[in-house]
């Protein structure tokens, strides 16, 4: 009987073998409250596969509904039933934490689009985690360095009480440089922020930063725009994102943030991809899908160098980065993170649109704090 | 910290405190007269705010928005009891409480195929937007103020729709006796989908109001309807005058609870320390409240007593 | 056609055996997985069936306690696996990697807790008791996810699965073949305990307080006492769950999950001994299946939900049976 | 004279400005059978209730067996030996007749901490359950639900769980009520040879059977005792008369 078993597994082996077609799992959250992400994610991943060519790319898709139990059960699947080489998709820090360290573990490549928290770059790491989006301090530390920048002394400062918005706090403060007004952990999923804008009404500050992701930046920073209180606002990419701005409207008009990416970076690749993105879809891509494309495309130009069943091979061939990334120069840092620059943008009206520009660099081929923690 | 800031907080809980109220009347007058615990009245809130954007969006016209929110809401609450909700006023708790979580994951997808995944934009007529100038130099959001002052109308409105009308005399009848009124010859279908829609209206028009300040998204109506029930718990199932109370505590406590217990904190403790246990605890201070009050007086502020 | 209840019950069992056995021989592991799942959330909800099935009070919080299985697993693995003493206050000792041991520390935990809450909340009945349970998994819920130390909102993940003597809780049949004799094991407990004076007594009180005081029994001592035990069997379910996903987050205490057991009940069959299990195979069936039809597939479940609401009163085993189940 | 086996004392209660139960002092003595009557609205429900535990008195006591029982929640009441019967029955009506009567024996014999052993495979319990059934005539219908009981059935069957406890005093709330004239006869008749096994406290609407059974009867108008003595003392009594017809003068 066991005889049999492995004469049928070996059988197998050699079938998946002479068709030699690379499985990738993408799992993300495709229903519910924060499915735009997932959206735009899959969306961009799949454009750059299409635009490859590539046939013998086969990506399966689960949607994950935002909760990581879900997420570890079809991290189980892609690796035990579809024995998928490479995995990605994940938006959540929550769910990567919960996804990533087994899959890695079980030999299985992990591409990351979106999230990346603290600990798989510092003493976490591993040498099948590529993260292709940024460390998850990245975009505060560099809203940090902008208030530098423009002389800010006094910032108030605010998140939701959870990993990641500590986390962003403490990214902000890194490089900040001035006095703190303030600091207030607000609930996760609070909707309403009439109390924390009162305080930072009384608290003298001459600037705020926030990091609210999803609906709760939306409510954020149009109730603040009513408030009155004309203190300027710095925030990450995530609240001022294409999917997000339009909900946002004026209210968020003229405020700077912080981002990897921007439809108005001057490189072919990256205006190719707004315009197909555009094309295809119908409408403009945001961030989330230029992480997804850029993803899709670091895989790709690995795959044109090694096949993922030789692991140390298709490894070395990720590490080079050997792609046209939409952000301009890409590249790892040693614990396979984004070495990229971030820029200052400012959010204005196109037409009807509501999107942003380029105002600036805030930190330049910048990686991240957590790098000399890991040892690989 | 400041006099003018307290002042301003305590503002903040009572137009919080307002708005769940238009969401826990509706809830309580259901439960009250139907005996129905309906988990689906946040989608209702849902699909005000929906309809609000959607038509303000496509008119240009809030008022026309906050409009087309009432009457979605009501539509829709009509249009579920009549073809759902009914079925189940006989039916155990259990059996409503699944079938009104069913009518949620109906709304909330249902929703996002019509709307898509990504947030409405639904914002403040500028009429009314921008602070004003309080007695006292206190800067305080006119729109915030026009919450209040709408909460506050409503609420009068209820109570004289209950306590001086004809229909406020059935559906007290109806509270009491369902045979009873039956037998006055008043049709009890209709009173039932009446008053079913009227909750329903009531909390469209909360999610429109409230949605001009917050995101307008799939799934905004949970935790606002987990936290009504908090509220028709806490005064009493049934009662208006106790979700009207139960409303303000829940407003003022998760208010000011926010922003005074991380305060209190500081005074023994670091302050980055102090801002996450006092905003951890301040998460939990309504469930608490609730809890406390449940313990004290198990049927509520203004329950029936057992 | 009407089937008995033991025949129901037999085939569910066979039927649970049988099909992770057929997944291993065609090499399917993931559906050993869903399967194992489908098993964890019916102890679960077994759990849950004692309270509410036999004692008729409906917890709408019963992901309290599977929380806090969850996080009694995660709280010693990962003190375990970082080799860090675990303080907790009176006394200081290590973590542990050993399954039978953190099922106990977790029905352990899980029962004082139910115990301490419940003597405060018991004397609240109806909507006023579905509410008060909420409330107190909500507060859990937003304290663990403020709790920094374990993870707060991201969790713990464990590296490797737990031990348990002599096997490799890696390999899903093995894992899979624990769960299910934990649920056999359960189930048989709670058909005892059904047909048990005390079963029969909590379930007389399910229908009239009244009677049961007046023969003598302490109807509050009756619900504090099956509270416990429900929560007990809850926490356990709790940390094979989060020994299944090698992972704890704040999620297990969610008021979705709360209500997803309260669903499995419906669709098995309020009270019956079998009825959390088809509830749970039910359940993941769908929610397999309909998620790969579209992404809009919770539409879908929706309407399946209301239909098992307005048209199968009783649950499946109500309907196959011809009887009504029990009324709460 | 023979022993007070339950006795009240000056009990009082209050509902607002209604006085429902006004000093009342009355006992039941071994092998006696004591009825309550009085008009509706007389307080005969709020005395039961003070007496079985379910309110509280806001003066006075009840003594079973000359024990003070103040303290005493309703089970501990049953522990002690009162045997209660429900004016509107009582009992878990999706569960069987013999079901009805194991819950008696359990509470009468081991308790509820009992988690193994099947309870309808208890000898000890079973037995006694049988043995009230049978002496109330609802063997028959042993495996019945009580959901498909006549109301004559359940109240047979209210009265069976009440002797499975083997309780020192009954205390019957109109077991009579709404059986018809056959049935009342053979309650009655049923009632008339329990008095030896335990005294019974009978309240009860029915006058010709608390006459024919009755060895006193107390008379309870608006909250207060007006008259307490044998058949024919009540009969005669002025004041019962005119609290019944009002227009005695």
């Amino acid at each position: 009987m066991k005889k049999l078993l492995l004469a049928t597994a070996a059988t197998l082996l050699y079938a998946t073998a002479a068709i030699a077609e690379v499985k990738v799992g993408m799992i993300t959250t495709l229903s519910g409250g924060g499915a735009g992400l997932g959206i735009d994610v899959r969306d961009g991943f799949m454009l750059a596969i299409k635009q490859s060519g590539r046939d013998d790319i086969n990506v399966v898709i689960e949607d994950d509904q935002r909760k990581p139990e879900i997420a570890v059960q079809l991290s189980d699947k892609m690796i035990q039933s579809e024995r998928v080489d490479i995995m990605t998709g994940i938006i959540w820090s929550n769910l990567a934490m919960a996804v990533v360290p087994s899959a890695v573990n079980q030999d299985v490549f992990y591409l990351s689009p979106n999230a990346g928290p603290s600990p798989l770059a510092g003493p976490g790491c591993h040498k099948n985690y590529f993260n292709v989006a940024w460390q998850n301090d990245n975009l505060h530390e560099a809203a940090g360095a902008y208030a530098n920048g423009v002389n800010y002394k006094n910032s108030f400062i605010m998140a939701p009480n959870y990993p990641a918005g500590q986390d962003a706090l403490t990214g902000y403060k890194r490089f900040y440089e001035g006095k703190l007004s303030g600091e207030i952990f607000t609930q996760l999923g609070q909707t309403d922020y009439a109390a924390e804008i009162a305080q930072i009404r009384a608290s003298g500050a001459d600037s705020v930063y926030f990091f609210l992701p999803g609906g709760m930046g939306i409510s954020f920073l149009k109730q603040y725009a009513d408030s009155g209180v004309d203190t300027p606002v710095i925030g990450p990419a995530f609240s001022f994102d294409q999917g997000i701005l339009q909900a946002v409207g004026e209210a968020a008009l003229g405020v700077v943030n912080t981002s990897q990416w921007n439809k108005d970076i001057d490189n072919p690749t990256n205006s190719g991809f707004v315009d197909t993105f555009q094309a295809e879809y119908g409408r403009l891509p945001s961030l989330y899908a230029s992480q997804g494309f850029d993803t899709a495309n670091l895989l790709l130009s690995a795959l044109n160098v090694a096949e993922p069943s030789d692991a140390d091979a298709f490894r070395d061939a990720l590490r080079a980065a050997n792609f046209d990334s939409t952000r301009g120069d890409f590249s790892f840092g040693p614990n396979h993170h984004p070495v990229q620059t971030i820029y200052a943008r400012e959010v204005i009206k196109e037409g009807d649109v509501f999107t942003n520009k380029i105002i600036g660099t805030a930190l330049e081929n910048h990686s991240d704090a957590y790098a000399a923690d890991c040892k690989m | 910290m400041s006099t003018i800031l307290i002042i301003e907080q305590i503002l903040n809980g009572l137009q919080f405190g307002v708005m769940l109220f238009l969401m826990a009347a509706g809830l309580t007058l259901i439960f009250g007269v139907m005996g129905l615990i309906n988990l689906a009245h946040g989608s209702l809130y849902m699909v005000g705010a929906f309809a609000a954007a959607a038509v303000a969006g496509a008119t240009g016209s809030f008022l026309l928005g906050l409009i087309a929110a009432f009457v979605a809401a009501a539509l829709a609450g009509a249009i579920v009891e009549m073809v759902i909700i009914r079925r189940l006023y006989k039916a155990a708790h259990l059996d409503q409480v699944l079938a009104t979580f069913a009518l949620i994951l109906i709304f909330s997808e249902g929703t996002r195929w019509l709307f898509g995944s990504f947030p409405l934009f639904l914002n403040i007529p500028s009429a009314l937007s921008g602070p004003v100038t309080l007695p006292g130099g206190i800067q305080y959001s006119l729109y915030r103020l026009t919450l209040i002052a709408i909460g506050l109308a409503v609420g009068l409105g209820l109570w004289v729709l209950i306590e001086r009308t004809r229909i406020g005399v059935q559906i007290r009848a109806g509270k009491n006796d369902r045979e009873m009124i039956s037998a006055l010859g008043v049709d009890i279908g209709k009173l039932y989908t009446l008053i079913f829609a009227l909750g329903a209206a009531l909390a469209g028009l909360a999610g429109a109001l409230v949605g001009a300040i917050q995101s307008v998204q799939v799934g905004m109506g949970e935790p606002v309807l987990i936290l009504a029930f908090v509220v028709i718990v806490i005064g009493g199932i049934g009662s208006i005058r106790g979700a009207f109370v139960g409303a303000l505590l829940v407003g003022l406590t998760d208010t000011l609870g926010g922003v005074f217990l991380p305060e209190l904190f500081k005074l023994f403790m670091d302050n980055g320390a102090a801002q996450k246990s006092g905003s951890a605890l301040a998460s939990m201070g309504i469930y608490v409240l609730m809890g406390v009050v449940l313990i004290w007086r198990p049927t509520g502020l203004f329950g029936a007593r057992a | 056609m009407r089937v008995q209840e033991k025949t129901i019950n037999a085939l569910v069992v066979v039927g649970l055996m049988a099909l992770p056995l057929i997944a291993f021989v065609n090499d399917e592991p993931f559906t050993i997985t869903l399967a194992t799942r489908a098993v964890i959330l019916a102890i679960a909800a077994v759990g849950l069936n004692v309270i509410l099935g036999i004692g008729g009070l409906v917890s709408f919080g019963h992901a309290l306690f599977f929380g806090i299985g969850g996080y009694s697993m995660g709280i010693l693995a990962h003190h375990a696996q970082t080799y860090t003493a675990l303080d907790l206050g009176f006394l200081t000792t290590d973590g542990t990697k050993l399954m039978p041991v953190i099922w106990l520390v977790a029905m352990a935990v899980s029962a004082i807790v139910a115990y301490v809450i419940g003597l405060l909340i018991l004397r609240t009945s109806g909507v006023y008791f579905i509410m008060i349970t909420l409330a107190f998994a909500q507060m859990f819920y937003y304290f663990s996810i403020s709790w920094a130390k374990y993870g707060g909102e991201d969790g713990l993940s464990i590296y490797v699965r737990n031990d348990f003597p002599g096997l490799n809780t890696l390999i899903p049949i093995q894992f899979y073949a624990i769960c299910f004799i934990i649920l056999c094991i359960v189930l048989f407990l709670y058909a005892r305990l059904q047909a048990s004076p005390y079963g029969l007594a909590l379930n007389a009180n399910r229908q009239t307080e009244t009677r049961v005081e007046t023969v003598g029994l302490n109807s509050m001592k009756l619900k504090l006492v099956a509270f416990v035990i429900s929560g007990a069997i809850t926490g356990l379910a709790g940390a094979l769950f989060a020994d299944l996903n090698r992972f704890v987050s704040p999620t297990m205490f969610s008021w979705q999950l709360s209500g997803e057991l309260i669903v499995l009940i419906i669709i098995g069959g309020v009270g019956r001994l079998m009825g959390p299990v088809i509830g749970a195979c039910v359940f993941i069936t769908l929610e397999h299946f309909l998620g790969g039809l579209t992404d809009f597939w919770h539409i879908f479940l929706g309407l399946i939900l209301l239909c098992i609401v307005l048209f199968a009163r009783g649950g499946v085993v109500g309907v196959l049976t011809g009887k009504e189940g029990a009324h709460v | 004279m023979s022993e007070s086996i339950l006795a009240t004392h000056n009990l009082m209660k209050k509902f607002g400005a209604v006085t429902a139960t006004d000093d009342v002092s009355i006992d039941v003595r071994s092998g006696e059978i004591h009825a309550v009557i009085g008009p509706n609205g007389a307080g005969k429900s709020t005395l039961i209730k003070q007496i079985c535990g379910a309110l509280r008195p806001d003066a006075g006591h009840v003594e079973l067996m000359g024990r003070n029982l103040s303290d005493h929640s309703t089970a501990a009441r049953a522990q002690a030996g009162l045997g209660r019967t429900f004016q509107i029955s009582e009992l878990a009506m999706e569960d069987s007749v013999l079901e009805n009567a194991v819950l008696g024996a359990i509470g009468a014999v081991s308790g509820p901490w009992k988690f193994w052993k099947s309870a309808l495979k208890t000898k000890e319990l079973t037995d006694r359950a049988d043995q009230a059934l049978a002496r109330v005539g609802l063997l028959q219908e042993r495996d019945s639900r009580v959901a498909n009981l006549s109301h004559g059935q359940r109240r047979q069957l209210e009265v069976a769980v009440s002797l499975t406890l083997s309780p020192k005093v009954f205390l019957m709330d109109e077991p009579m009520a709404g059986l018809g004239v056959e049935g009342s006869k053979i309650m009655t008749g049923f009632l008339d040879g329990l008095r030896d096994e335990a005294p019974i406290l009978l309240v009860e609407h029915d006058m010709d059977a608390v006459f024919a059974l009755a060895d006193r009867i107390s008379v309870l108008v608006y909250g207060k005792i007006i008259a307490s003595g044998n058949a024919d003392d009540i009969r005669s009594s002025k004041a019962v008369r005119e609290a019944y017809l009002g227009d005695a003068k």
